[in-house]
């Protein structure tokens, strides 16, 4: 009891300073705001708002107007409507992907570094081999061949393509961390094997984890949205299928439709922009040497 | 065997030269207006603890100070001598070069083997590239009479000349590297050498071999050498002149023999006696209280009266100048000179 | 101890060459990926051999068995045979060089024909686009090291890393509406298609001409997707080597600015690049398949998209094998490159180890 | 005879450098230390000194031969007693910078084995003994330190949370790794009484190992020194007999390759030259005794051949030299 709430105590105390720390960097503070602006908005807005189901050919791609602040789609549907709409399919993915390939990622790697010798060998080999796949293309094809039916099963699939190369660079970390001398000194001192991993490694490793994980959730986005746009998943009107119905419905050449497309891209974009920004103030809050010199 | 320094003249003339870093705290007083002249063909050593300033003041010569650092007063005069006949040629102030000369100034007039040599050379080019580079760069010799020179000076610091010249760094041990970087630091016969702590990560055997070389090298070649180390007992066997430096400036100045036998500073006195010989009676051993002083919020005073045994209530008010104590040759600054060693080292004579 | 060696049996002594390993290494990739593209087209739960033939019979208007027959000689496989015999049938035409015929995109052509012939032109794109935003990537990433905690160091390293988020969609999508549609500054047929129509390859200057004028905004695309990554990687692999002990000692030794930069920091900076250059190659052939199809380039990018639409299986294993090929070949040569760029890989067989 | 603490028996350790090349660090090195005793291990790096120490203290285990702790062997130790044997032997590492965890505070790094192994009930008792434990290590007053993190300390104060740490679980025996080599010159000798003032008081046995011959005389000035060439140790004996009156020939070298401090006799003192500098790679050890090709003493075939066993002479010391064993043996019996 007495060590959960100890250690319940001790994340609280590392979320509040890393709150202070990124209040510290306005880049990073930019791309904070942005991003909780964008979660409310995905996950609180479509309780306010009621979704978009009238098709109404006579609104089909109005230009923004005091009527149509985003202007309409090919259906006559409000754009700002399925903005706030499409967002939260988008990031739910991007967030599962990007927590799922993290743990692969940190359970293979740190599995990697522990065990050491011939399974160190064997994992690694195959890691290897993942790695020199031409995972492009083969993301399309299997993506062709795997029915991607809901969030869960795309971002598995997409954890599934991303782990490999965070896992090499999480056994690394975790081969330098357990060669510490605090470490070591942990063993002698038969700490346990929890402690050592969660109040000596871990504490170190966190920074590490939390800018790779925001990279698997932008490099989730980033091969999602072509694989939409391949029409390779079927599934929800988030801003990518809204994207990618809207060039196929010709928008792309008619002045009008502009706003069908730029709309679910700006949200993109957004969220992109937002987690990049954020994991740059945080690169800089974990820096070691900028860190010590507090 | 030791340049007598009044018709011996100097190499380069530092006068009052301070030297900060910023930092986020504050500016690290790294070098507080020092003075120093470097005797033409002398052998003077600083030494030590770390973060004493001796570092930045070999830094600060060849102007390689890292971009935070800044020399805030001061000037470098450097004389160069002809070297048939020692008629001064020439005599520049080195901060006052623009960057062009002070290009031509690195290596040529003053070199600099720096302590961590196992990474001094490019890991991607041969040895006999990185000699070709620094002769280019001042348009030395090239080619075949490059080679020849450089297989000279390899057999000099006692090398096998055919085995280092056409080899890569990682192919050499840190003691041959060492030897290699101090070969191309003289190949441009440079009157003056800065060595800073050039035997420290190496072994006590490869150490031995490589103040052999050095040694021999300086009777040899006969230029400035300036020796920057935290082990008195290196400074002992291969310096004319010790400058003892604390808290960024020199506490004490003096022949080597006179700086041994009649230390004048207590924080000499103090180093004397802190590093055990294989000599010395454990009961002669002692620390020196306390630890070395904060550059950026520095005591009062002396800044080395808050672990100075001698300190009265003078030493935590002003800060003594380093001037002539028992001759003119040997100065100290401290207001306590003529006690110090009496009440110090009783029992050394 | 050398008697010893010398006494092995020739074969192992072959086996524990490193050449000869990572040419196994090698093989065994390729291998995996045959297996994988065997799988997907027999081995998975959707039967896409049953679709085909379903596909070949509403298409060419021919009885179910007839159409079974044709699948069969279009796979080259005898589809009523045991698994086990179709996939060494598989295997033996792979070594002969036959992937079998296309049935939808072009009716009869070998697979081997239709994929070479699109191949140059992606090659082309992709490789030319890798080649400038590597060159650069590594030029600004430099100079933002030089520079670093300037505001040059500061916009170079936001915006980069910005434009390098947004996915090359976007980006397309973006370029053609700003330069075709709102500013119209190309005309949007040069953005389709790798070729104006009546110019026909070969070494003449017209030729040259349309083809990079053709490449010019699919290849930003690749190139502004990209650069932001090579900028960053070098620009922390510069930083690491500016702190290195040797460019302290070759500016002690007064050597020039420009040989300093170029081959004491650029040359050791841009090592770890090398291997992410073999990495990348592999990610780029795949994002090719988006932006061949929006700009109707006609690489195999937009034949795998097309080949996916139309669920023409030969040609998708095909364009499968090939790239994989592509890459492993690639990535063998930035292999080489790294050692001929580091002699520490170069003589590790020696024993200087201390 | 109670048996010593710990014993050496034949300790070998090879390291796999390829698939298969393998170095032999440690080889056959045999040595006891009894309970209170100071042994300070001396050689130049590479040497197998570090290996043999990580190997008392559990975190490697050897190739071949044992280690005795009171007379049993660890590798037969039931896991209870394993984790006694382990918490009895603690290790002092080299790098301060290094040796202390930069995210908890100087409380957090001595408590946690406190609390750890139940020594402390209340959070008041682990504070005080905290405390405690601190200003046994000379670090006062202890309560300004509590609550700082390591980087606020300097190298020496590091140090000294490191030897507090290792004195929460009371071990018989400490481990010094270059201990005090990234340490201020003028702070290393304090931080050395420190430890020995620990062992008069707790009756610790310290290994201590070091690169610094003159350091090793000082610190174990009753005890005993023992010499390693690549991955052997060829000479043991009393620490002022093998400074004063060295036997084995690399020893020999060693001291007087050493500089002193004071120009008048470093300048003047006697220097035995190497037959080569080349430091032989582990990877190709000479044939016969490893020192063979460089010593000066060379003395033909048997040195070349066979490998010369660590022999003890009735003054309490030992060497491993053909030459010098069959010299002194000689002595002995007339």
């Amino acid at each position: 009891m007495e060590t959960i709430s100890h250690k319940l105590g001790a994340i609280w105390r590392e979320t509040l300073k890393t709150l202070k720390l990124i209040a510290r960097n306005k880049i990073g503070l930019l791309g904070f705001v942005m991003l909780i602006g964008l979660i409310l908005m995905s996950y609180l807005g479509p309780l306010v708002i009621a979704p978009e189901v009238r098709a109404d050919v006579s609104q089909i791609y109005k230009p923004p107007s005091w009527e149509h602040p985003l202007g309409t789609d090919f259906q006559g549907r409000e754009n700002w409507v399925m903005l706030v709409h499409g967002g939260a399919e988008v990031i739910t993915v991007a967030f599962l992907a990007g927590l799922l390939t993290t743990m692969i990622a940190v359970v293979v790697g740190a599995f990697s570094a522990f065990l050491g010798g011939k399974a160190d060998e064997v994992i690694m080999t195959f890691t290897d081999l993942w790695l020199a796949l031409p995972r492009g293309i083969l993301l399309i094809v299997t993506a062709y061949f795997v029915s991607l039916e809901d969030v869960w099963a795309l971002a598995l699939f997409l954890s599934f393509f991303g782990w490999p190369s965070l896992a090499r660079q999480v056994r690394s970390q975790f081969l330098s961390l357990k060669k510490r001398e605090y470490v070591e000194a942990a063993q002698l001192l038969n700490l346990g094997t929890p402690h050592i991993v969660f109040r000596e490694m871990m504490p170190n490793m966190m920074s590490y984890i939390l800018i790779a994980l925001i990279e698997s959730m932008t490099g989730a986005i980033y091969s999602q949205t072509y694989l939409v746009f391949l029409g390779l998943v079927p599934f929800g009107n988030n801003w990518g299928v809204l994207f990618s119905l809207a060039y196929a419905k010709n928008a792309i050449y008619n002045p009008n439709a502009m706003a069908s497309l730029l709309v679910p891209m700006g949200g993109i974009v957004a969220l992109q922009l937002s987690l990049i920004m954020f994991s740059r103030s945080l690169e800089e809050i974990f820096n070691p040497r900028l860190r010590t010199g507090v | 065997m030791t340049p007598k320094n009044q018709n011996n003249p100097s190499t380069l003339s530092i006068r009052n030269l301070t030297i900060e870093y910023q930092a986020k705290r504050g500016a690290v007083q790294a070098v507080r207006s020092i003075d120093l002249e470097i005797y033409r063909s002398e052998a003077l050593a600083l030494i030590g603890e770390s973060g004493s300033g001796k570092t930045t003041i070999g830094l600060g010569i060849v102007r390689l100070l890292p971009s935070t650092a800044k020399i805030r007063t001061g000037e470098m005069i450097f004389r160069r001598y002809n070297k048939t006949d020692y008629k001064l040629e020439e005599e520049f102030d080195v901060l006052k070069l623009n960057e062009r000369e002070m290009r031509q100034f690195r290596w040529k007039e003053c070199a600099m083997v720096f302590q961590a040599a196992l990474n001094a050379f490019n890991p991607v080019l041969k040895i006999k590239d990185q000699f070709g580079d620094t002769a280019r760069a001042h348009g030395y010799l090239q080619g075949e009479a490059l080679k020849k020179r450089a297989y000279e000076l390899f057999d000099l610091v006692r090398l096998d000349p055919e085995r280092v010249w056409n080899s890569y760094p990682h192919e050499l041990s840190g003691g041959m590297r060492q030897r290699v970087l101090i070969a191309l630091g003289l190949l441009l016969d440079p009157p003056m050498l800065i060595l800073d702590e050039p035997t420290t990560a190496l072994d006590i055997l490869t150490q031995r071999n490589i103040m052999d070389v050095l040694k021999e090298l300086r009777d040899k070649l006969r230029f400035s050498l300036v020796f920057i180390s935290h082990d008195l007992s290196l400074a002992a066997e291969l310096a004319d002149r010790i400058a003892t430096v604390y808290a960024g400036r020199i506490v004490e100045l003096g022949n080597v023999y006179d700086t041994f036998q009649n230390p004048r500073h207590p924080y000499t006195i103090g180093l004397m006696s802190a590093v055990p010989t294989l000599t010395t009676h454990r009961d002669n051993v002692s620390s020196i209280p306390g630890s070395p002083p904060d550059l950026i919020d520095m005591p009062t005073g002396c800044k080395f009266h808050p672990r100075c045994p001698l300190a009265v209530e003078k030493c935590v008010r002003e800060e003594p100048a380093l001037v002539p104590t028992t001759g003119p040759d040997h100065l100290a600054a401290c207001w306590r000179w003529m006690e110090a060693k009496q009440f110090l080292m009783p029992n050394v004579k | 101890m050398s008697e010893n060696s010398k006494t092995k049996p020739w074969s192992e002594r072959i086996l524990k060459n490193y050449a000869v390993q990572t040419i196994f290494k090698k093989i065994f990739i390729i291998w995996v990926v045959v297996t994988l593209s065997f799988l997907i087209v027999r081995g998975l739960p959707g039967n896409p051999v049953e679709i085909m033939v379903l596909n070949l019979m509403d298409s060419q208007g021919i009885s179910e068995d007839e159409a079974r027959t044709r699948a069969a000689s279009l796979l080259r496989l005898d589809l009523d045979a045991p698994l086990y015999v179709q996939y060494f049938d598989f295997l033996g035409n792979l070594v002969q060089g036959d992937l079998g015929e296309s049935y939808v995109l072009a009716r009869g052509k070998p697979v081997t024909e239709i994929v070479f012939q699109r191949l140059p032109w992606t090659l082309f794109s992709v490789g030319t686009s890798l080649l400038i935003s590597f060159t650069v990537g590594m030029f600004l990433g430099m100079l933002a090291a030089y520079r670093r905690g300037s505001m040059l160091d500061q916009v170079l390293t936001n915006l980069s890393a910005m434009i390098g988020a947004v996915p090359n969609t976007l980006w397309a999508i973006i370029l053609v509406l700003l330069l075709g549609v709102v500013w119209k500054i190309m005309p949007l047929n040069l953005m389709r298609g790798s070729l104006s129509p009546g110019i026909k390859p070969g070494f003449t200057l017209e030729f040259f001409v349309d083809l990079f004028k053709h490449w010019a905004v699919p290849g930003t695309v690749y190139v502004l997707t990209t650069l932001g990554g090579w900028m960053l990687a070098m620009r922390s692999s510069t930083v690491s080597v500016l702190g290195d002990d040797y460019v302290t000692v070759a500016r002690a030794r007064g050597l020039p600015d420009f040989r300093i930069i170029t081959a004491y920091v650029g040359r050791n900076a841009s090592l770890p690049l090398v291997t992410a250059l073999a990495i990348s190659i592999g990610f780029l052939l795949g994002g090719s398949t988006v932006i061949e199809f929006i700009f109707v380039y006609q690489g195999v990018g937009l034949l795998m998209s097309q080949a996916i639409t139309k669920r023409d299986y030969p040609v998708m294993q095909g364009i499968l094998l090939v790239t994989t090929i592509t890459v492993i070949i690639s990535t063998a040569i930035a292999d080489l490159l790294y050692g001929w760029l580091d002699p520490r890989i170069r003589t590790s067989g020696g024993e200087n180890a201390e | 005879m109670t048996p010593p603490l710990i014993e050496l028996k034949h300790l070998t350790r090879r390291f796999q450098v390829k698939r298969n090349l393998s170095i032999t660090a440690v080889s056959d090195v045999s040595l006891s230390i009894s309970a209170g005793e100071i042994v300070c291990l001396v050689g130049e790096s590479g040497c197998g000194k570090t290996t043999t120490g990580k190997m008392i203290a559990g975190l490697l285990k050897p190739s071949e031969g044992e280690i005795l702790f009171n007379g049993q062997d660890i590798s037969h130790l039931k896991k209870d007693e394993w984790e006694k044997y382990r918490l009895g032997v603690q290790m002092i590492h080299q790098d301060p910078y290094a040796s202390l965890n930069p995210s908890h505070t100087i409380y957090d790094i001595v408590s946690a084995p406190l609390k750890a192994h139940r020594k402390t009930g209340s959070d008041a008792a682990t504070r005080a003994a905290a405390i405690e434990l601190l200003e046994s290590v000379d670090l006062t007053p202890a309560s300004d330190f509590l609550d700082k993190f390591p980087h606020q300390l300097s190298g020496g104060q590091r140090q000294r949370v490191s030897v507090a740490r290792a004195l929460t679980v009371n071990p018989k025996f400490i481990i010094a790794d270059e201990a005090v080599s990234m340490v201020d010159v003028s702070i290393r000798i304090s931080l050395l009484n420190t430890l020995l003032k620990l062992k008069e008081k707790n009756g610790l046995a310290v290994l201590f190992i070091t690169h610094d011959l003159a350091l090793a005389k000082y610190f174990a000035w009753d005890g005993r020194v023992g010499v390693m060439y690549l991955g052997k140790l060829v000479e043991v004996a009393p620490a002022r007999q093998l400074v004063e009156a060295p036997q084995h020939p690399y020893t020999k070298v060693l001291l007087s390759a050493i500089p002193e401090a004071d120009p008048e006799r470093t300048r003047h003192k006697e220097r035995i030259e190497l037959r080569s500098m080349d430091v032989p790679s582990l990877l190709r050890l000479p044939s016969g005794c490893a020192f063979h090709p460089r010593c000066p003493y060379f003395a033909g075939e048997k040195c070349e051949k066979v490998i010369p066993q660590l022999t003890f002479f009735n003054d309490d010391s030992a060497v491993a030299c053909h030459p010098v064993a069959e010299k002194r043996l000689l002595q002995i019996r007339n």
